[in-house]
């Protein structure tokens, strides 16, 4: 056992029809954050919608993390029906252990060629006694072995299942302490995780789909408009009651047309605007997305990525919107597109989207991913981002009529909300001049194109366009969730003597090419990283900036995400 | 502030509008500015949408705050603009096609969801602006460019969809009668909810013989029905060039899920407490 | 060929549901198994197709030619197959929201366009497939995590938009009786023109209590009505829960622009001579 | 005068208010193809359905010409009202003469500024004896002075009129000999067309629309749906009674979802199937094209570019739906991208978008411009292309399962159309199996991304994908109606002895690296021409492309087109 397995630990417990292997894993997640380790939960499941196969996949350890492991070090299989629905997304580790029942029958091929041991239980006969279910016995077992302290469990169950009634909590415990009584007679194969730091401060378990919510509210978004879709959803749910808890409002619209123009009118009317929807409904409201870039109207739109094309896979990750994201609108629609980096990250980003948005009057789209959307991350208690939503705008007007789109120095035009008096006018998004009069005139046409271009063009974005790191002549460059991976890699190559750059690209558009190039500054060979089949991000980097000499691409698409490990051979390969 | 007394006029906004000579949208604009100016509403605090369309080119006539948006999207706009900003009075408007043909789901769901716009639609029964396709409330013989043997298919009630889909206030009007039309205006826009003001508007391009609609139309007959039932009676089975207000009903408007529903940042947050 | 004789469950794909059990979606795949049986269609000659949700799986279930679209898009799928291949009966089918509320549109427009199309349309009055939204045909007081006091909105009559806008066929039926649905299938089936069958269909995950409609659900106690105003008055104050058919019309169904309409290739060059 | 102007000559009629200056330019395009010259004629509008301000822009020619010349000859101005809505696309060449009414008031400054010659004529006194509209005597006027025959006038006349009765023939003919004689007396302000060329075979005069019906036509394309939309509604209308004709049919859709999907269920059912939209309707249509790539069902959708973003100008023209073309989808989509480059073009480029569309089961976006699906041309009638739609398609299936998604060698996978008996499968937009199953696993995802990629990138699409001529080291490379420019300012360029390389991609995507950077060997300087403000054409070819180290780049926004002078001085410019 490698000393690396002992500050982390991975491992999967799968099961089928509802044998509530989610569950087990939360407990574990709850059970971790208690005792002061950090970790992550995501789940793999099959299309049913309840019941059905499913796989809860944790990573615990003693340091934040971001990302799951290369492989697991512990397999719990309930049983294997459909199992090789996900197990493409389950590799073990060298050493790995698989503990499953005593005749939940023969091992699937991939399994058995690489656990290295099997461990098979009575689980119906450990059941017996306190008649719970098997996943408060896998949880038991694995925190064991993985060293948590039964208290901690404990404590997990009886908050979790508070308001099931005490009943369900004492039977969930005494199954938790028969399987942590188990798992102490397989302490020879204890993955157990190094003493936490000590904790200082509250810690949170959140996850990036609740995080973006949350940044919506603390920068102030006040009206959301959306349409339900997988994996945004849990985005709407959370922000709905909070909206009208803070005075605005979610309205669950008819389809997502009407959600991306809902945001528009709220927003024209000075509601900071936002809604959230993932591929499919992208697609959807591009036209809408054209005609707040043409009128000016900012609103922010978070788009949790999924498997596609078309409805594709919606349970499971990929990074293949960006194309859309930053080139799906007919005729020339300059916008903001943002891309989140963690699932804290998504506090800040999300807020970023709807500053710069509101700032600038112009359309946002955040992207997330179902990877960072629903993994549940232990966190320090962050610091909210004081970012705000704030939008120039006019008190009155006088005699002279009010032109909605004058030719600003910055392009940013001072906006007249409704109820504004003497400042009346028709926000368009026909061609227009500055008064917002209709034109087909050449020079008006060209006029608003380019100040709609330069108005983003020419902002000062600051610093928090890109995470940058590291040092020497070799670059890693990737966006999305995808970050936690390079950063991981980037550490331990730095550990095993290659220097690395890390850029973490924040604001794709508009693309920051002087700062890029800048960051790019002595680098020979780039790496391109990304979740996509065909390369987008590359091809993106191709179009807009130009790049080292030497540049090389690792991707693959979904639903598996890239690797840690798989980011450091692509970087020792460009190193040698 | 004192109030001040405005006339039609200053309801106008300088521009000049695209319109056909003869084309009935004008009566329309010359009604709204009467409606406003009898409800003395504050062109500030007055709002109109548009889909796309000649009809929907209106709001840039009118001294307003406007938004002429997408071809059918006028109501979700209008949707938004109203729940986030109460304190607004506003309107939608737009052609047949902009809202019966690709705006025709958000038309049967702002009927549904009630909340307190007014609607305007200029049925001309054609595509005045892309120059003559039929639209949903087409006649089945009409012919066109597409279809030089008519379409064959039975126009859209669209009032009966409105009153089926819950609309609380529904009147049919002719452009031809600025007066007429202006009273329902400013009723409908009294009137809580979502209304729809049907308006015989002709094309008198592409429909030349809608001229003949001031002929026609019976003005002002239907009274208010008694019952959705009775309302639907009167426009499944009633002549069809008859105006006046059909329908009053008494939903209260939506304005959004409510306080209950809200949860204080504070629980929320308390939520993600590991 | 000889006709072959085939069995329900030859009707039936080796794929197995997603679904959760006990969901209502069962019934409905059992019974247009018998009502395909019933007519004795020949499963390369007949065509589903669906939008997403829960229901709008049923497709790959079923073994006849199969299309699971974009969610809300079943109907013009199904317009667009049925048009270009008139020699096969095509089904539309998915949930409350795949065509009331994204579809809402394609509903309206199919109903009026009059296509020989029979529509089964799975009411279980939530969003099933992204676990528990509101549908527009949700009961106002509903709690969701969406709108945890309800959604304060008047649910959509589906039928009565159905009516008013011109479907051929309209019926209420009920998935626990898959016998009768199949019967109902079947005559919608045989029914020319657009035809719509409102399956009130249990979703037991996130409306648990819907499994009490096996006793609330009145069977067949609706036959079809003289007129369309009739069959409006059934289904805007008739008991939700009451099933049977409402609504038989005699409108020919729409097979596209005729032949009058055309023009023959030679005439057409012609028209480009300088 | 230069020679070019006697075998070019350009000229604008401009009115308000239903002058009928269209009317004139038609029977001055009408009379000069009878005469046997090539031209052309655009218009421009304002924003009013009827009447308002309007021009009609012509180029007649002795040779055949895709695009205006860089200025005008001569503008015959009925009068003056809002021409400053159009002057930007009106610029006069020197020399030029400008003939108006005695009493249309005061010259626009850009016209004061650059004719050389005003001619103030009695239009009113002139009108008096005939009683005929002014536009008639426009046509005469000009006809004599470009030197068209008289009875190629009269004859345009008398077919252009005949449906509206003897009358108007006859009182429009006599104004036309009026205008004609008015032209004897300004003889020393000709522009006299060299002679043309024996005229060999027939002429047709058709727009781009029309002639992208055509090839939909003889494409076989059996169904079509659509909502109609300027600037590609006459496509539908052309199309409508054709398709009816043809045993086919066209439906109005309610909207674009509707159309895109209608066009997906006929092909799916065996039809060969088509839409025509522009940019607003495009939008509304990435959702389904997506479908039609995941589901892998032929259609094909042309796109008539207008000015952008949102509404933008529906009347005008600009190349800026380049990006949502290629990118506009969630996802990874592959699809074809086509584009004509001429009004002839656009009947083969359309049935060859249709072939390649039902040849490898994807779908095709075909694009076009305002500019040239409105531009009516004189060109010798064509001869129809052979590209027919032929789909590969099983005809009966055995005991085993069929598997509509096999991983062929070409990735093609033969298409059971409902009908055919034991091949009953789903089609699906979900992620499938080979039998079309849906599936979540990572295999099945990375086989069918790969599978619908190659199919596409490995095809061999032979030499259609460009048209390439000239040689030498300065490239130049544009797309679309932007070609005619191009192809002009090189010939030009070689008469004044510039080497230039001049590459028109005709098929976008899949890209042909190999083939355009065989093209480009030897290339040392790139110059990249297009018709839109951020340069959407250059970036497309930066993502995908190995470019030569000096890549020089020219653009500008609609309406204006990028003109052979522009070009031309681009060129002298790379070059210098
Ligand atoms: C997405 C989209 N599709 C199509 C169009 C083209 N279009 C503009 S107006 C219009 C229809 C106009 O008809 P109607 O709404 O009846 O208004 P009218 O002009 O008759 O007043 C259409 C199809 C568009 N602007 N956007
Ligand atoms: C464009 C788009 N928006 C949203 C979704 C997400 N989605 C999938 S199914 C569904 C609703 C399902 O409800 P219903 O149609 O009633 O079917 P049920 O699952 O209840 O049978 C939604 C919103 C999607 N797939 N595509
Ligand atoms: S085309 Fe018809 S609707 Fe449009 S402005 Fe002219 S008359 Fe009015
Ligand atoms: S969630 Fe509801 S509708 Fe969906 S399968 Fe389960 S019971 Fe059926
Ligand atoms: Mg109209
Ligand atoms: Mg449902």
């Amino acid at each position: 056992m490698s000393q690396t397995s002992l500050n982390s630990v991975s491992f999967a417990i799968s099961g089928s029809g509802g044998a509530g292997v989610m569950t087990a894993g939360e407990i574990l997640l709850m059970a971790a954050a208690k005792a002061g380790y950090y970790g992550l939960q995501t789940r793999s499941v099959g299309p049913q919608i309840r019941g059905g196969e499913a796989a809860s996949l944790m990573r615990l350890a003693t340091f934040p993390v971001h990302v799951h492991a290369d492989a697991f070090h512990i397999l719990f299989a309930v049983d294997w029906l459909n199992f090789d629905r996900f197990s493409g997304e389950i590799d073990l580790a060298e050493g790995a252990i698989v503990i499953t029942g005593k005749d939940s029958g023969e091992l699937p091929e991939k399994v058995a060629q690489t656990a290295s041991d099997v461990i098979r239980l009575p689980l119906h006969d450990l059941l017996k006694e306190t008649k719970g279910r098997v996943n408060m016995l896998a949880a038991g077992i694995i925190g064991r072995l993985t060293g948590l302290p039964e208290d901690a469990l404990a404590d997990a169950i009886a908050r979790r299942f508070a308001s099931k009634g005490n009943a369900l909590v004492e039977i969930s415990t005494a199954t938790m302490r028969t399987g942590y009584a188990q798992g102490e007679k397989l302490l020879n194969h204890e993955q157990r995780l190094a003493p936490p730091e000590p904790r200082n401060g509250e810690r949170w378990i959140i996850n990036g789909n609740e995080a973006a919510g949350l940044g919506a509210l603390t920068a102030g978004v006040k009206f959301a408009a959306a349409y339900p879709i997988t994996p945004a959803t849990e985005i709407l749910e959370w922000l709905s009651p909070a909206l009208t808890g803070a005075g605005g409002m979610l309205i669950q619209a008819e389809d997502e047309l009407a959600s991306i123009n809902m945001i528009i009118g709220a927003s024209f009317g000075g509601a900071p605007a936002l809604t959230a929807t993932s591929g499919p409904g992208l697609a959807l409201m591009a036209e809408g997305l054209g005609l707040a870039a043409a009128a000016e109207i900012p609103v922010t739109v978070i788009d949790v990525q999924r498997g596609g094309p078309s409805t594709g896979i919606p349970t499971k990750s990929e990074q293949t919107d960006l194309d859309i994201a930053l080139c799906g609108m007919h005729g020339e629609a300059p916008h903001l597109v943002l891309a989140a980096t963690s699932v804290a990250d998504c506090i800040r980003t999300t807020a970023w989207a709807v500053h710069l948005s509101e700032r600038l009057q112009a359309p946002a789209i955040m992207l997330s991913d179902q990877m960072m959307g629903q993994m549940k991350t232990i966190m320090p208690r962050p610091d909210l981002p004081d970012l705000k939503a704030e939008r120039e705008t006019v008190a009155s007007c006088g005699e002279e009529d009010y032109a909605r789109y004058a030719l600003t120095n910055s392009g940013v035009s001072p906006m007249a909300l409704p109820g504004t008096p003497g400042c009346m006018y028709t926000a368009d998004g026909l061609e227009h001049d500055e008064r917002a009069i209709p034109s087909t005139r050449v020079e008006d046409h060209a006029a608003q194109l380019k100040k709609r271009w330069r108005k983003l063009a020419d902002f000062d974005y600051g610093n928090a366009w890109a995470d940058i790191s590291g040092e020497g002549p070799l670059a890693v460059i990737t966006w999305g969730s995808t970050a936690g991976a390079v950063e991981e890699a980037s550490r331990e190559a730095e550990e095993a003597g290659i220097r690395v750059r890390t850029i973490v690209l924040r604001l794709l558009s508009p693309p920051q090419k002087a700062k890029l190039e800048a960051a790019l500054e002595g680098v020979e060979t780039l790496l391109i990283l990304e979740n996509s089949f065909s390369g987008q991000f590359a091809r993106y980097l191709r179009s807009f900036f130009t790049l080292p000499e030497n540049v090389r691409t690792f991707h693959h698409p979904g639903p598996r995400p890239v690797t840690a490990r798989e980011v450091l051979e692509a970087i020792r390969e460009a190193a040698s | 502030m004192t109030e001040q007394i405005r006339k039609p006029a200053d309801y106008k906004s300088a521009i000049k509008p695209i319109w056909c000579p003869g084309c009935g949208d004008y009566g329309v604009l010359s009604a709204i500015t009467k409606a406003f100016a009898k409800l003395r509403l504050e062109p500030e605090n007055t709002a109109v949408v548009s889909g796309i369309g000649c009809a929907a080119r209106i709001p840039a006539y009118i001294n307003a705050y406007g938004f002429h948006g997408l071809h059918g999207r006028a109501l979700p706009i209008a949707t938004g603009l109203k729940l986030a900003r109460p304190d607004l009075t506003v309107l939608a408007m737009g052609g047949d096609g902009d809202m019966y043909s690709i705006g025709g789901n958000h038309f049967m769901h702002a009927c549904r969801r009630n909340v307190d716009i007014t609607l305007l639609v200029m049925d001309n029964r054609i595509y005045g602006m892309t120059k003559g396709q039929p639209s949903p409330t087409t006649e089945p013989d009409f012919p066109t460019h597409l279809y030089p043997d008519g379409t064959h298919l039975q126009p859209l009630n669209a009032l009966a969809i409105a009153l089926v889909a819950g609309a609380n206030f529904v009147a049919r009007t002719f452009s031809g009668d600025p007066n007429g039309l202006a009273e329902d205006i400013a009723m409908a826009i009294n009137h809580p909810g979502f209304s729809v003001i049907e308006i015989l508007s002709p094309c008198v391009t592409f429909r030349p013989e809608q001229r003949d609609w001031k002929h026609q139309v019976q003005r002002n007959v239907l009274t208010p029905a008694a019952s959705v039932a009775e309302a639907l009676q009167v426009v499944t089975t009633g002549p069809e060039l008859a105006t006046g207000v059909i329908w009053k009903g008494d939903r209260p408007p939506y304005e959004g899920p409510g306080e209950k529903a809200g949860i204080a940042l504070d629980r929320l947050l308390e939520g993600f407490a590991a």
